[in-house]
């Protein structure tokens, strides 16, 4: 196909050609079209399908107002559905495929809904489907949702990357047209730091559309002039493809800049920037949108905006149709004509509502006064037009004008409701702007050239004299007011075929009508119910011509029907964007243990715990199963040693003279009384009374303690202290810092593990369980001086010690304490044999510390201080939580020794049915004991301490499956704690 | 007007000009038996149950605005009974069964569709808390399967599992919860409350209560006084505001939570899958969209818009588990506020006020709890004791030490 | 002789690349002792700060060097700053509680940190797509500081030359903060 | 959103973690008579402004302080940052 519809050069590079396909179609271009403006060039008129009926549709906008000309965008995994033609740039090798129909675009077999319309009106949906129940599912929404929908996904990984980022400014100016250009001269030429974004590729707006003249010269040299001197300035960040999509608290915009989507190969940078940019003022200058009137199959291929074709015929030097008619009910369409002809293009009428003269003299058109298009001819490409005269016009293009809406958009983001403007009949910005924005030009209301550009410079000088700068005294650019009259009309009455209101999701005059019938009256409920407006365009060039219609239905003026809000984004953001590099392992941060590279070295599997990766067990050669590794664990520990790194407890240190005081209020037992050198277990309450963390904190000095919190609660735990410290207690000298990454921590477990310790920690540092017990803590140092703190506290049970290193020895320490444990077969343990050992011995961890437990609930009620104020303690002895039927922590074990446990299991009493009402409690985590030789749990029922010996049911209907339990103690191993104190 | 098939063909081959209004605009009387403030999904559905299960039929809904124009208007259109405790899985699995059969019942296709829910599973613990939820479900008579993660690759294959943050290791669902038209619930229980005489009275506010001796006895509003024997708050994501009007202060933050949807998409999601590891759930409505979202934006707000960094927090879930939907586009977003409880359960009460009622506190999760928060509430105002299934759902539970807390974070409203 | 000796690894150590615009390396032997001031005693505790390092405790948000240039003080929070020397033996503790005599309370930060410096024409590009603080000079001088979020890592950025950065990020995480500086800045070159 | 951070300037709300009403400094006197009851109302019961509001915001990813914000929770405008623990003095919590 050659390009048949290439009438001029425009501003495009017609020495160079590229290359695309089109459904297949090869097809050619040049630098600087879009894809519509290339195939309007070839004379590609039926681009897509409609969403509900299928009708064949083609370009209808330049802009990313655009609602019919939606394509797939390259192949394979980088298909892109739904993207717009009219915002697409070409480029050498571009593949684009219409969307939406069953067959081929030209033969839809999906176009036979278009014959059912009448029972298809607006709700039908609502209104039947309902017979029999189960079709529903079945057969109606199977068919409804392969019918709807628009574009494919690939179903693939998205394979490119994206990125963000922050960008910081005295001025952000929202479009480059005429107001922005001025504006953003206005800004750099003050010295402020300014941002210019605009979604095109070629900055300039209306001014690369039109043939109006700006300082003497065509209006796009003059943007090039002007871009020259903003690209000079150190002061200025110019952003081409880059919209503007979302107005956000405090001068903070959302912006979107595609980096290579325009690239025949995108490369390994990223697709596409979202950047977050805090200015400190903002000029929108959005410009405005052409709308539409509604007349009979206004909806064919070859209908299209006026503002458009002028876009398509000086911008790309392309014409849609050879021979053409314009329909307006304003001056501005005669520019349509007037452009059109200056070009050569037949123009054979020029329609206008307005019973009036001649705006312009347009060469070989008719001028048709006061009257209206009523009806088109032409399936997949306009044949003819037919007037309310009836008389009728062979065209193969039309040219519609309704007038312009200001782009009010960013200007609603923050629920601000545009103002109706009688004088150019159309919604503009209302007085309550997001903090910090103007708007100049077109998107607010002044339509004309000239009155944008001086309304840019004047409203950006406002903004930065508040800020303090001095504004340039250079003029402002000089261009003459061009006629802008108009008189609205919204819909041809006449027409007795469907008036498209919504051409994406075919939403028609009658459809308002209906609604209005049927009560659904109110702006958002005409919305829902026809959809109009919801589709990808937003209703961009449908709402106010909609708006207008309901309006006259219920007989009131428009600003009395309503306006829609509009949220972000403007338009559409990938969801790939806004994820950012945030995807597969980059989802979040890694937090790697000091022992990490140890681990890994020697077989260690790895769990995310948190943040944290966490060695969960080390496989050694011949184990065929994680359990064989656990189990193995588990028992070498018990019976000599083993050392795991437990690094990821959070680690506070706590100074100042009101340290032990502080700790008191914040524990609830008391830790006032802590000597130094000893450690003591602590329970944390919510102020609500419930149980949140637990942990151990060593007195290091009289005013220098170190505690430590879950692996989960370490930010939490920190915040509220700092919460207590600043705002609860404010003048109690009390410092916190964290050194949770700043220590190596090893818990060294087992028999053996003083034998093993007195080969590392230094020789004059006395570790004999007289010098240090239970629960001792102190300063020592290790391997000849390196620095360390000795903890003797045991999470298995065993006799046990936590030595702590400075980080930067963490894997070496590991090292060391393995080759030193050698003789007495240490063992490394990870968290699952961790987590047996805490099991057996009875101790809670994350699964009984599930926020909703009690000190009462765990069995540590007595913890909770009588003698001093802590947090949580007023509420916590609330009736509810103090009852004696209370479910209690206990231990469980399997009737038939070989049943394995299952966590969440909840608790029947024998003889019960398994329903809520006779629910006891629940299996919170189980284990198999390598030390016991079966399957323990430890769990929560109703009065459990005062029921060991019982036998229960505990059911688990989501394994189908149950079995009988005894109640027991929590302390599987070792109940009266011998061990740890060896 | 009953809605059939026929009707259809019968109205389409007549220019579609015959159909009637879904719900009168009728005047407000000067009295009635109930006013229910709120015309929302629980008002509507409210004095619905009032006349079809009570026969109290001289009922008004007053709303401030359009009918539907809160939370039923704007949510992820969810239907679930997948809760813990005892306080709530009866309630919701109350709801769900009548969800079941709300279409027919209400004349009304509200595309009810029960494509499933899946709550994904990323650690050994989430693991059991979630067989601990799957069974509580069991007892109190809902569904519930636990799913291992090679299930999951077989039925889910775009969800990443090989080169994951936080590995996929299974996941819970419930396959008879699904997506539901949300705007269609409020219309649906609209056109039939007032088809048995409800009075649906839109632009209408309630700015004051007339309150006597510890009784109240009605309302004031834009359209005047309207006296009433009881008086039903549902103004969830309001009920700060019109409380304050009674005098009431109540154990309830608003908050803003933010929800997506994407361009019409073709086919990709079989039902709602919800992320374990981040803030992110997704479902695809009938006509295409992705309908998203992840976690509320955290301050106390009444704006019904939200801010970015949450919009970023919820897509970065959405590459996470499925970066397939890198290229499809986020369309629109949009800002509900939430009734956010002390601890994250709702209300559905008596108040200290002889004759004044409250329903409210949904937090996030209202939409779900349409038809039983109606049913409940109708028990309540007719009858003056709680039903079953909602005794708990007391504003006195913080006293008595009872939270309904699902999350365990406690009486931070934020963080539910 | 001790049986076991043990040799230090801290995360990254030895990093050095040069991208071009931009080179970024990993700072050896930086100790950094956290010092907090007792309250009711700020004023002592300044002037002990003066003595030992020679220098007036910075405002916060800002950083200065000691008049020796033996150390940088940053000033993180109203009763909370870090000092920042080299020392490659682990008791930079213990060096700086002996200088402030007790009018201080001090912790090793040292292990707790990971340091990386970024620095060319092209620094500031690539910190854009992490960093949200204003790094234009007019808004982040000479030895400004802040402490922020970059990637969902706490950080510490201090500004210590005309296109030189020094970023302190948790060492337990320091090859995550490695990747997300690394893709920035391959991604503005 | 930004929070004008009285020592810091204006720094992004991402930095901070947000609590609740600036209420929850005047915690209950455990000694009071009354106290449960006012523990309860402390705990639980909210103005819930819409309007002007007090509240607490932790600069978490920054110098650790918890900050007094007020804020128009209808339009988030922000007029006043003050340092908590100051505010805490003013209202007679030092020991």
């Amino acid at each position: 196909m050659s390009q048949t519809n290439r009438i001029a050069k425009g501003l495009i590079d017609t020495s160079r050609t590229v290359d695309f396909t089109f459904n297949g179609r090869a097809m050619q271009g040049h630098a600087g079209d879009t894809l519509a403006s290339a195939l309007l060039a070839n004379g590609q008129l039926l681009v897509g399908r409609s969403f509900k009926y299928h009708r064949p549709r083609g370009i209808f906008t330049a802009g990313s107002e655009e609602p019919n000309a939606l394509v797939h965008l390259r192949d394979g995994a980088r298909q892109e559905p739904n993207t717009r033609a009219t915002v697409a740039e070409l480029y050498d090798g571009l593949t684009a495929t219409s969307q939406n129909h069953r067959g081929s675009l030209e033969h839809d077999l999906m176009a036979v809904t278009d014959l059912m319309s009448p029972f298809l009106s607006a709700g039908f949906y609502y209104k039947t489907f309902m017979w029999p129940r189960a079709f529903w599912e079945k057969l109606y929404e199977p068919a409804i949702r392969a019918s709807a929908g628009l574009g494919r996904l690939s179903m693939e990984d998205d394979p490119d990357t994206y990125d963000k980022g922050y960008l910081h400014c005295d001025l952000l100016v929202i479009g480059a047209g005429p107001a922005g250009l001025s504006a953003a001269l206005a800004g750099g030429r003050s010295g402020a730091r300014v941002i210019l974004a605009d979604e095109d590729f070629r900055m300039g707006g209306r001014l690369n559309a039109e043939t109006l003249a700006v300082d003497d010269m065509p209006g796009s040299a003059w943007t090039e002039a002007a871009l020259a001197e903003l690209r000079a300035m150190p002061n200025v960040r110019l952003m081409t493809r880059t919209t503007i999509y979302g107005a956000y608290d405090h001068g903070v915009y959302g912006a979107l800049e595609r980096v290579t989507d325009h690239l025949p190969d995108p490369g390994v940078k990223p697709r596409q920037v979202l950047w977050r940019i805090y200015s400190r003022r903002a000029v929108l200058a959005a410009g405005a949108t052409e709308r539409p009137i509604a007349f009979g199959n206004n909806d064919r291929p070859g209908i299209m905006l006026a503002g458009a074709v002028r876009t398509y015929v000086n911008r790309y030097g392309v014409t849609p149709g050879q021979t053409m008619a314009v329909f307006t009910n304003n001056d501005d369409g005669w520019r349509t004509a007037a452009d059109l002809a200056a070009k050569g293009v037949d123009v054979r009428a020029i329609v206008d509502t307005r019973d009036r003269a001649a705006v312009c003299d347009v060469p070989g058109a008719r001028h048709i006064r006061g009257a209206a298009v009523m009806d088109t001819v032409g399936r997949k490409a306009l044949k003819s037009i037919t007037l309310t005269d009836g008389q009728v016009i062979p065209c193969d293009a039309l040219a519609v004008s309704g007038g312009w809406n200001p782009t009010v958009h960013l200007t609603c983001h923050q629920r601000g409701k545009p103002e109706w403007n009688e004088a150019i009949d159309a919604f503009v910005p209302g007085a309550h702007l997001p903090a910090g924005m103007v708007v100049a030009g077109a998107a607010n209301g002044q339509l004309t050239l000239a009155a944008a550009l001086d309304e840019g410079r004047k409203a950006a000088n406002a903004q930065l004299k508040d800020l303090g700068f001095t504004p340039s005294r250079k003029p402002g650019p000089k261009a003459e007011d061009e006629p802008r009259e108009g008189a609205p009309v919204w819909y041809v009455p006449e027409s007795r075929k469907r008036a498209w209101l919504d051409l994406q999701n075919d939403v028609t005059v009658k459809d308002i009508k209906q609604a209005h019938r049927e009560n659904f009256r109110s702006v958002e409920h005409m919305k829902r119910y026809t959809t109009l407006g919801m589709a990808t365009d937003q209703g961009k060039t449908s709402n106010i011509p909609a708006l207008a219609i309901m309006a006259k239905c219920t007989g009131k003026s428009i600003p009395e029907t309503g306006t829609t809000i509009f949220r972000p984004p403007y338009t559409p953001v990938p969801i790939g964007a806004l994820a950012g590099r945030a995807r597969g392992r980059d989802f979040r941060p890694y937090r790697l243990t000091p022992s990490h590279e140890w681990a890994k070295a020697n077989g260690a599997t790895f769990v995310e715990v948190g943040n944290w990766l966490r060695a969960q067990w080390f496989v050694r050669p011949g184990e065929k199963g994680w359990r064989d590794s656990v189990d193995r664990e588990a028992l070498q520990t018990r019976q000599t040693v083993g050392i795991c790194d437990v690094t990821t407890l959070g680690k506070i240190e706590i100074q100042g003279r009101d340290a032990a005081a502080f700790l008191n209020k914040v524990y609830a037992n008391g830790f006032a009384k802590l000597p130094v050198g000893r450690i003591r277990y602590g329970i944390m309450l919510r102020e609500d009374g419930i149980c949140y963390d637990d942990g151990t904190t060593a007195r290091m000095g009289e005013n220098h303690f170190v505690m430590t919190t879950t692996t989960a609660n370490a930010v939490l735990v920190f915040r509220r202290m700092e919460f207590a410290r600043q705002c609860l207690w404010p003048d109690m000298d009390v410092h916190l810092i964290s050194t949770t990454d700043g220590w190596a921590q090893f818990a060294v477990a087992g028999p053996k593990s003083r034998d093993l310790l007195r080969k590392v920690v230094d020789k004059e540092h006395d570790i004999s369980n007289d010098a240090f017990p239970f629960m001792a803590c102190g300063e020592v140092t290790v391997c000849g001086g390196t620095p360390a703190r000795l903890f003797r506290i045991s999470f298995s049970g065993e006799l046990a010690f936590e030595v702590a290193v400075p980080a930067r020895y963490g894997n070496d320490m590991m090292r060391v304490l393995m080759e030193a444990g050698r003789e007495f077969d240490a063992v490394p343990y990870g968290t699952e044999a961790l987590g047996v050992m805490r099991i057996e011995k009875g101790h809670a961890a994350g699964n009984e510390l599930d926020g909703r437990t009690t000190a009462h609930n765990l069995g540590l009620g007595r913890m909770v201080s009588a003698a001093k104020d802590c947090i949580g303690k007023t509420l916590s002895q609330r009736p509810e939580l103090q009852r004696d039927d209370a479910v209690k922590l206990v231990g469980f074990r399997p009737v038939d020794r070989s049943r394995n446990l299952i966590a969440g299991s909840h608790f029947i009493s024998q003889g019960r049915d398994a329903v809520m009402a006779n629910d006891e409690g629940w299996m919170s985590s189980v284990a198999w004991s390598p030390s016991l030789g079966h399957s323990i749990g430890l769990g929560f029922i109703r009065s459990g301490d005062a029921r060991m010996g019982e036998v229960v049911r505990a059911v688990s209907p989501v394994h189908d499956t149950e079995m009988q339990v005894e109640i027991t103690s929590p302390h599987f191993i070792d109940p009266q704690g011998e061990r740890l104190r060896a | 007007m009953r809605y059939s098939a026929l009707r259809i063909l019968k109205e389409g081959l007549t220019g579609n000009k015959g159909w009637k209004p879904a719900w009168r605009d009728p005047e407000p009387k000067r009295e009635y038996d109930v006013v229910v403030i709120g015309g929302g999904g629980h008002g509507l559905a409210t004095a619905y149950y009032l006349a079809r299960e009570y026969g109290i039929t001289n009922v008004a809904v007053l709303e401030k605005g359009w009918i539907g124009s809160g939370n039923v208007g704007r949510n992820t259109t969810i239907i679930r009974s997948n809760y813990l405790l005892p306080g709530n899985e009866p309630f919701y699995e109350l709801s769900l069964k009548l969800w079941e059969g709300l279409e027919q019942d209400l004349n009304y296709n509200a595309m009810i569709s029960q494509r499933s829910i899946l709550n994904l599973v990323h650690s050994d613990a989430q693991r059991d808390a979630f067989i601990r939820r799957g069974n509580a479900m069991f007892l109190a008579g809902a569904d519930a399967e636990y799913a291992d993660a090679d299930q999951l690759r077989r039925e889910l294959p775009f969800l990443d599992f090989d080169n994951a943050r936080f590995p996929i290791r299974g996941g819970l669902y419930q396959r008879r919860g699904g997506t539901v038209r949300h705007d269609a619930v409020a219309w649906g229980y609209a056109r039939a409350a007032d088809a048995r005489g409800v009075d649906i009275i839109q632009n209408c506010e309630v700015t004051g209560f007339d309150i006597e001796d510890g009784t109240c006895r009605g309302v004031e509003t834009t359209r005047g006084p309207i006296r009433a024997r009881k008086v039903a708050m549902c103004v969830a994501g309001s009920s700060g505001r019109v409380a304050a009007l009674a005098g009431m202060r109540l154990p309830i933050e608003s908050h803003v939570l933010q929800a997506f949807v994407t361009e019409g998409l073709k086919p990709v999601l079989p039902g709602v899958i919800t992320f374990g590891a981040g803030h992110f759930y997704v479902s695809q409505s009938d006509k295409g969209g992705l309908v998203f979202g992840g976690d509320i934006d955290g301050y106390n707000s009444y704006a019904q818009r939200g801010n970015l960094p949450v919009v970023e927090d919820v897509c970065e879930g959405g590459m996470a588990i499925m970066p397939m939907i890198g290229r499809a586009r986020l369309l629109r977003s949009w800002g509900g506020v939430m009734d956010m409880s002390m601890d994250g359960s709702p209300f559905i009460d008596r108040t200290h006020i002889d004759g004044l009622y409250f329903n409210g506190g949904w937090c996030y999760g209202g939409f779900k709890a349409t038809p039983a928060s109606g049913w409940c509430y109708a028990h309540l105002l007719a009858r003056d004791a709680p039903h079953p299934v909602a005794a708990e759902m007391r504003l006195d539970r913080f006293r008595r030490g009872h939270m309904i807390d699902e999350k365990g974070v406690g009486a931070q409203p934020n963080l539910h | 002789m001790p049986e076991f000796t043990l040799t230090a690894a801290p995360p990254l150590a030895g990093y050095d690349r040069d991208f071009g615009a931009v080179t970024l390396k990993a700072p050896e032997h930086l100790a950094i002792v956290s010092i907090a001031l007792p309250l009711g005693g700020e004023d002592a505790a300044k002037k002990a700060i003066k003595a030992a390092f020679g220098v007036n405790l910075p405002e916060v948000g800002r950083s200065d060097v000691a008049k020796d240039k033996s150390a940088a003080l940053m000033r993180l929070s109203s009763d909370q700053a870090f000092a920042l020397f080299p020392c490659e033996t682990p008791d930079a503790e213990r060096q700086i509680a002996a200088k402030l005599d007790g009018a201080a309370y001090t912790t090793d930060q040292s292990d707790v940190w990971c340091a990386l410096e970024i620095s060319g024409t092209g620094a500031r590009a690539a910190l854009e797509r992490i960093c949200m603080i204003d790094l234009h000079p007019d808004a982040f001088a000479l030895n400004a500081i802040a402490r922020t979020v970059m990637e969902h890592l706490g950080v510490i950025i201090a500004r210590t030359g005309d296109n030189t950065y020094l970023l302190l990020s948790a060492s337990s995480s320091a090859q995550s903060f490695l990747h997300a500086l690394e893709t920035s800045i391959e991604n503005t070159q | 959103m930004l929070i004008n951070h009285p020592l810091l300037g204006p720094r992004d709300a991402a930095e901070f973690t947000y609590l609740g009403d600036a209420c929850l400094i005047e915690r209950p006197d455990p000694d009071a008579k009354d106290a449960a009851e006012r523990f309860l109302e402390y705990g639980y019961l909210r103005d819930n402004v819409a309007g002007e509001m007090r509240e607490l915001w932790y600069h978490e990813q920054g110098d650790r302080s918890w900050l007094v914000v007020t804020r128009d929770t209808l339009t988030h405008e922000i007029t006043r940052v003050e340092i908590a623990r100051d505010v805490a003095r003013e209202r007679g919590r030092s020991t």
